[in-house]
């Protein structure tokens, strides 16, 4: 490849057209790997006799017309013009054998490499896209056959659900600021199973105080549990009838007594 | 495809395909099709001068004694299962309901966690399992016991079978996405605040997921 | 599978219904349906003791070069219409949705590459693959989650679902156009930049990704 210093001037108008195409497209490129693709399609040769030398040459140019223009181009292209610029300076200088790493020719192999396998797979692609197609070419069986015989329910779910699923509940831990403290809650099975042992004795008006767990009347978080719990836990007796309660007015203490006739 | 079309309606001007073919049509469309058929309604999807009744005739006889029969419904026709055969049908009446959230979310614990027990899925979901979800997990047999954990009370633990696996495609529980990748294809909505950080090393899921895991494929 | 078998055993135990019986079954079965029908569920859904894999054989055969014909996609059955119809069913058509460039790219990589992994396309596409498009590819139910790869990190890999095969005609992975000629010219390997990632030896990508492929191919 006879490459002249004064290539940027000698390009046909139409090449230069075709350039400035590109600049105005940039963002029809799917990022640098994309637009040297497009590039390379300039040499007219088969992909693997590609002159990599010239196509880092084309995108530097093309990069340098882009700021020209003011164009903003993003961050990954300027990326791949520095590094074409030292693959360029690689492969132009003769090889130092005191540096260590990969040559010029082996950067610019794998360059050439990664640009035909990226066609290839465009190739690929269109192809796989090109053929017959289920719903467009060829046809399912219309109509699948309906029977109201047997019934039997299936329930299904997808593995989209599923993560979804576990997603919702991995989150919500992240946002949660503390973790549950099991050890502080009081929960409403343990108050009513302790309060049904208990209300067998409760002839008279006790103050619901009273019927605390042991140990939890001290720490006031676990007091509001237990206190909660209890609450509750006796209005559920009440409805089943096994217990009343009252309150003489807002604030006043609640108590509690033993019904005597539970249905 | 389309590209093929273009000259046949000028020949079928001149003249309608062979009979053969005209019967493969009418065969190609009737199984296609949702709905019975009428004969002119075949005449208009076929080429010009086609003559569906005479096919049909030839295609009723191909069926004769076959899985399937060529029906006279009215004046449309169809392809039938034979009658003799609708016992085999029986399986296509199953009804399917999507799983509950409750449901998914114990389902996914058990398979992103196992061997894990129920108080731990409680732990993790932050409120109580009800036994009609484990039940149900249980008889779609996604779930089954495992063994039981070396902790007091000696609690029973959940995993997944291979019948979970086969429903979704997986070769492996340990193939399931972490929350990372999970993330990374757009499953998490949510990004936490700045400040929230990302579950440090000693709860990253999938880690501790592997390990309890990589004890039950051993066997 | 094993439950729905119970009313049967009765009868079956004794002979399994004579192969042209069994062919009807087949043929009754597989045009009930518009999924494909895998050789295990039809073996469930027959009487006890039949072949389906040879009643296939011999429907695969009667079905040759009619309007119908009896397809195989990944280890499951399906009769499709034939190919060279498609132009009498516009009425039947679908219209599926537009997929875009990186999607139908992401998806041919993952197709020819599989098990391939997030990192790999983006390595071959030049690009970060964006959240929506795996999230609509997996919707779709064309791809799905594979084995994890064993390379730091286990990254999940995606590979391409029955449903793919059947979209787009192909019985088998091995059948993707082009792939022998692909795989010849060494564009289907995942080669590292020189120099660059510096890959142990212990953890040779190139050498992985061809074991997979080479395991997919065998069977």
């Amino acid at each position: 490849m006879a490459e002249t210093p004064f290539e940027e001037d000698t390009i046909s108008v139409t090449e230069r057209l075709a350039a400035e195409a590109l600049i105005i497209d940039v963002d029809g490129f799917e990022g640098p790997l994309d637009l040297l693709l497009t590039l390379s399609r300039t040499q007219k040769v088969d992909l693997r006799k590609i002159s990599v030398l010239a196509l880092a040459r084309q995108y530097l140019a093309f990069v340098d017309r882009a700021k020209a223009l003011r164009l903003e181009l993003a961050a990954d292209y300027l990326v791949m013009a520095a590094w074409l610029a030292f693959l360029k300076s690689r492969l132009l200088l003769p090889p130092d054998p005191t540096e260590e790493g990969p040559s010029g020719e082996e950067l610019a192999a794998h360059l050439a490499f990664q640009l035909e396998r990226l066609q290839a797979m465009r190739d690929a692609a269109a192809r796989l896209m090109g053929r017959d197609r289920l719903g467009r070419d060829f046809f399912a069986r219309g109509q699948t056959h309906e029977v109201t015989r047997t019934r039997k329910i299936e329930y299904t779910a997808t593995l989209l659900d599923l993560m979804q699923g576990y997603a919702r509940i991995r989150t919500r831990d992240e946002f949660r600021p503390f973790v549950m403290d099991r050890d502080s809650v009081f929960t409403m099975e343990q108050a009513l199973d302790r309060m049904r042992g208990l209300i067998g004795f409760a002839g008279d008006w006790t103050d619901i105080s009273s019927y605390l767990p042991e140990g939890w009347e001290m720490d006031p978080v676990r007091r509001r549990s237990a206190t909660a719990a209890t609450f509750a836990a006796s209005l559920e007796l009440v409805k089943e009838g096994h217990l009343e309660i009252r309150q003489s007015e807002t604030f006043a203490p609640i108590q509690l007594r033993k019904k005597d006739t539970p249905s | 495809m389309s590209d093929d079309q273009a000259p046949e309606p000028e020949e079928s001007l001149f003249e309608a395909p062979p009979m053969g073919e005209q019967e493969r049509m009418v065969e190609a469309i009737l199984f296609a099709t949702a709905e019975p058929i009428s004969l002119r309604d075949l005449a208009a999807r076929m080429p010009h001068g086609s003559d569906p009744a005479e096919a049909l005739v030839h295609l009723r006889k191909r069926y004769e004694g076959r899985g399937v029969n060529l029906c006279k419904i009215g004046d449309a026709w169809a392809m039938r299962t034979a009658t003799d055969l609708g016992f085999l049908m029986q399986r296509e009446t199953v009804e399917t309901r999507k799983l509950s959230r409750a449901a998914i979310e114990t389902l996914a614990i058990i398979a992103y966690h196992q061997p894990v027990t129920r108080a731990e899925i409680e732990e993790i979901r932050g409120v109580s399992v009800s036994r009609g979800t484990v039940d149900q997990l249980l008889e779609m047999e996604w779930i089954r016991f495992g063994r039981r954990k070396m902790t007091p009370g000696r609690p029973v633990t959940f995993v997944v079978t291979q019948g979970f696996l086969d429903h979704f495609g997986l070769e492996n529980a340990r193939d399931l996405p972490g929350l990372k990748e999970l993330r990374a294809a757009g499953l998490l909505e949510n990004r936490p605040p700045p400040g929230a950080g990302l579950p440090g090393p000693d709860e990253e899921p999938e880690e501790e997921s592997t390990e309890g895991q990589s004890e039950l494929f051993e066997d």
